[in-house]
């Protein structure tokens, strides 16, 4: 018995045509088309493309959602032992749509997942999410790169552990793993500071972490038209801690309303933080989320109006996985109410 | 400075009842090995027995706990004597002919602190995570005496295998070697002289110095309390450094470590080919704040001072040598002097942890030692030098834990030299 | 936790004592407050003294979600 | 100096200001975190020694006893720390007849570090 696959191309690759076509929505074929021949040339017979999706790269950029829907809906039918989606080369916006049906597929689904592109390719960016073989940055490359995802995507269907990432030929993703090398450390290390030395290029063995900075967003043009969201992470909560927001490791955030209230008063609210002194905070809670403040601007008109609900962390976490992933959930729910700028407190 | 090693390789060690080298088989009496090693006084106070067990490539075999791994050499020719300032006087080494018995080391192993000390399997997937599984070992098993504070087992432990090391080497001073190799570096003037075109490449050795059970010795003097310094190269190959540290099993520099330091090494293999390697820096790795900013400002000085253009930087041990490592790495590159660092990782069993306790974007060029929280299954052995109660004792702690059928399952930071920070190993991690 | 939300586009300002961890976590807009345990407070003053003195440095908060940055900017206290 | 090792408050307790934290490595960790977050400067890394945050219950870490300016360092150093801490899987246990061992070997690098900085300036 051979493994089913599903593989997702775009307009260009199915030979629908270039920009111009790239409109057209997504479409279910059987069996393999386009680069799809040459993976399934690869697994010689260990695995089959059951059926190709083809999407234009514009319809999926325009109507991701419908796209996904549809697509989604595909696969779940053919019930894959895998989906890859491309490789995408250079292509942005393929890329883009390659990495984000690919993630859809593998966290809704749940099915394993490959895609394959240029290292600078948009879609690229999801490296830590989904597995993404490296490219070169043309279809030239097609010949080398069809092979490699074909190998690690049988690897995937047949269950086995994936080994690092420059073995493999995967894009870094962040999970490291350990493997022999041919030469001693020392001897890479002589080798290294070599090509340092001459100016020639050397690929270090860990990236240092990336000291990952935002850009700032524009500023708020017309406060009195705003809505103002306050956030803390110090703790302040309702009384009694409905939650149970921890002290010390902060394992969930708090989300209440502040509908209809002036001011966060004294046996109200209190704080549930653990690393400072709390008896300042629990007299007068405003002294770290300034509600009492907000208030009056709202009331003078210098603020358009402050959000009804605030979010409260502690601060004391320190994994930082963690606390980046609730943040994320809740700046979300700050961007879906259309909240225009944020007053975040610390302890 | 010119030293000549000359390597008469080991084929085999066996217990008999004459201590000599003949037809490249190491005989050992071991009565009489250990009867020298009593002599010194502190080691007879603080070991209650002592015997010697052997250790083959690919017999099952596993030793452990593993305190140090050392070789086992003579000074035949040039100032100096086996470990100057510890064992002998201080004259300095690096010059002249020192012979070496090669393919086999002295392994001593003995409790310290709990569980710190390492396994070695000479068989088995735990054999490939360590070079000592390719090696001949002598095992020198040492039990303490009753009511001996670690630190003073760890110093006996420590003298009575470089006693047993110097005492065997002694057997290869008038054995012809099978192989003699030269080694030399040159005076700042005259180097530049020689290789006008080369870049000036220098080596930042850390020696771990963190306090008592984290030391290491220059001469015979304990590294914490030094400034950096320079040394040269075949100092260190001849026994000027040595170990007097028991903790993280997998990254500690054991004294075969620093006589065979790999860096070394292959600094030599391209000495006046494509660079011209003008020394070592040695610093260390204090607890003390402040000792850590002296220490690595001294360093990055030198590096100035000597107008290095490269330097290769190697750590020792867990936690917070990362801090130096980074320290000396940032301030040596913002001296305009390319650098290539060499470290492990501790990024949890699954990988996805920060893989180390700082960081610095300056540190472009890593070579990595491995994930040490990697976990692997050790399997039973036939036989087990020394004792595995150490092992049985974290069963639970996650470091590692002891099935009944006697297989191990363990992070690889519980193998001696698994993740090595000098690039000893073939292991890394992406 | 300010980077996520200025990652969703949100303009975000952070209010808090010690800068140079709010430098150091990546927020761009900083505004330093009072001190850990009552960062927009101070006990020692009148209810309506403090009541004051929150108004300003919210004030000064919203002044700096009104402002560009093109990096990261502590908005020092004013007056 | 904050410490959950009872040999430290024991013997050292005299001669330094000892703060005794009833609880883990970690909670030791915490401790620090919050005093450095005041003002006091770190003597000692927080990581000292290496053995692995998961195979000893013990930790001493030494501070300034006044409060300075904000150093941009220390507050790096300590979370680090503490991240570093974190990647390790608690121990569950430690027997009895270990514990010694390990409190001996947290006091003898506190205690020869602070030997030889009798002649700094410890404030």
């Amino acid at each position: 018995m051979s493994y089913r696959v599903v593989h997702y191309i775009n307009q260009f690759f199915a030979n629908i045509g270039g920009e111009d076509m790239a409109h057209v929505p997504p479409e279910l074929r059987e069996g393999a088309v386009g680069p799809g021949m040459a993976l399934q040339q690869a697994w010689n017979g260990g695995a089959e493309i059951v059926s190709t999706i083809v999407c234009g790269d514009s319809y999926f950029a325009e109507h991701e959602r419908e796209a996904r829907e549809q697509i989604l809906a595909w696969v779940k039918d053919a019930k894959p032992d895998i989906f890859i989606a491309g490789p995408a080369f250079n292509a942005g916006r393929y890329g883009y749509a390659c990495a984000n049906i690919a993630l859809s597929v593998q966290d809704e689904l749940n099915i394993p997942v490959l895609t394959g592109m240029y290292e600078e390719n948009p879609g690229a960016d999801m490296r830590d999410k989904i597995l993404i073989v490296s490219t070169s940055n043309s279809a030239a490359g097609m010949r080398k790169a069809a092979p490699a995802m074909a190998a690690l995507a049988f690897k995937l269907m047949n269950g086995e552990e994936i080994g690092p990432s420059v073995v493999e030929g995967y894009m870094p993703n962040g999970i490291r793993k350990n493997f022999f090398e041919k030469e001693r450390g020392a001897k890479r290390a002589v080798r290294m500071l070599i090509s340092k030395l001459n100016g020639k290029p050397f690929v270090t063995e860990f990236p240092m972490p990336s000291f990952d900075r935002v850009t700032p967003n524009p500023a708020v043009k017309d406060m009195s038209r705003a809505t103002i969201a306050l956030c803390t992470s110090g703790g302040i909560v309702p009384r009694d801690n409905p939650d149970r927001i921890e002290a010390s490791s902060a394992s969930r955030y708090g989300e209440y309303s502040i509908a209809g209230v002036d001011s966060l008063t004294k046996g109200a609210y209190e704080t549930a933080h653990g690393g400072y002194d709390p008896v300042y905070a629990n007299e007068n809670p405003n002294r770290v989320l300034p509600v009492d403040v907000l208030r009056e601007l709202e009331r003078e008109g210098r603020i358009g109006k402050l959000y009804d609900v605030f979010y409260s962390t502690v601060g004391n976490g320190t994994s930082v996985a963690a606390s980046r992933a609730y943040a994320e959930e809740y700046a979300k729910k700050l961007k879906d109410a259309n909240v225009d700028g944020v007053i975040m407190t610390s302890t | 400075m010119k030293l000549q090693l000359g390597f008469i390789n080991i084929k085999d060690v066996c217990l008999s009842d004459k201590t000599m080298v003949e037809n490249g088989i190491l005989h050992v009496n071991s009565d009489e090995v250990i009867s020298h090693i009593m002599q010194d006084e502190d080691v007879k106070a603080c070991i209650k027995e002592a015997y010697f067990d052997i250790a083959r490539p690919g017999e099952k075999v596993r030793i452990t706990p593993v305190k140090d791994v050392i070789e086992p050499r003579v000074k035949v020719e040039g100032s100096g004597g086996q470990f100057p300032g510890v064992i002998s006087k201080v004259d300095a080494v690096g010059s002249g002919r020192t012979h070496v018995l090669k393919g086999m080391a002295v392994v001593t192993v003995g409790p310290i602190v709990g569980f710190q000390e390492g396994i070695i399997d000479m068989w088995g997937t735990g054999a490939e995570y360590t070079e000592f599984s390719k090696l001949i070992n002598l095992v020198l098993v040492c039990r303490p005496a009753e009511d001996i504070p670690p630190h003073e087992y760890e110093r006996a432990l420590r003298i009575a295998g470089l006693r047993t090391a110097a005492f065997l080497g002694e057997c290869g001073r008038e054995v012809q070697p099978d192989e003699v190799r030269e080694y030399e570096t040159f005076g700042i003037k005259q180097g530049m002289e020689k290789f006008p075109h080369l870049p000036r490449v220098g080596y930042v050795h850390m020696l771990q110095s963190q306090g008592l059970l984290h030391d290491t010795y220059v001469y015979g003097v304990d590294a914490k309390q030094t400034l950096s310094t320079i040394i040269m190269p075949t100092e260190t190959m001849d026994g000027a450094i040595i170990s007097g540290n028991c903790v993280s099993a997998c990254d500690k520099n054991t004294t075969y470590h620093h006589q065979n330091n790999p860096v070394v090494a292959e600094l030599f293999e391209e000495h006046g080919k494509s660079l011209n390697y003008v020394c070592n820096i040695i610093t260390n790795e204090n607890v003390y704040l402040a000792d850590k900013v002296r220490s690595s400002d001294w360093t990055a000085k030198l590096c100035r001072l000597l107008d290095l253009d490269g330097v290769i930087i190697s750590q020792e041990g867990f936690g917070n040598p990362d801090a130096d490592l980074i320290m000396n790495t940032r301030k040596i590159e913002q001296q305009g002097i390319k650098t290539v660092i060499i470290t492990d990782e501790y990024a949890g069993n699954d990988g996805r942890s920060q893989s180390l306790a700082d960081s610095d974007p300056l540190a472009d060029a890593v070579i990595t030692g491995g994930n040490a929280n990697q976990v692997i299954t050790l399997p039973p052995m036939e036989r087990v030098i020394g004792t595995l109660d150490y092992v049985d004792r974290i069963a639970g702690g996650h470091a590692g834990s002891l099935a009944e059928d006697g297989s191990i399952e363990a992070e690889i930071q519980v193998i001696t030299g698994a993740t090595n920070e000098m690039g000893f190993g073939y292991l890394s991690a992406r | 936790m300010v980077k996520e939300i200025e990652r969703a586009g949100i303009p975000v300002v952070h209010m808090c004592t010690v800068t140079p961890i709010s430098v150091t976590v990546g927020a761009n807009r900083i505004v330093p407050t009072v001190a850990i345990p009552y960062p927009l407070g101070d006990p020692s003053l009148s209810a309506e003294e403090e009541y004051t003195l929150r108004r300003r440095l919210v004030q000064n908060a919203l002044d700096a979600l009104s402002t560009e940055v093109e990096e990261q900017r502590v908005f020092e206290r004013q007056g | 100096m904050v410490t959950n090792n009872p040999l430290v408050k024991e013997r050292m307790g005299k001669t330094y200001p000892v703060i005794f934290v009833e609880g883990g490595y970690r909670d030791v960790l915490i401790k620090v975190r919050d005093m450095v977050h005041l003002g006091h400067r770190l003597f000692t890394h927080p990581l000292m020694g290496s053995i692995k945050p998961n195979q000893t219950p013990y930790r001493t870490v030494c501070l300034s006893k006044n409060v300075h300016e904000f150093s941009m360092e220390d507050p790096q150093i300590i979370s680090n720390s503490i991240v570093a801490c974190d990647k390790f899987v608690p121990a569950q246990y430690f027997p009895q007849s270990m514990l010694k061992d390990l409190q001996t070997a947290d006091i003898s690098l506190i205690w020869g570090t602070m030997a030889r900085e009798q002649n700094r300036n410890m404030n």
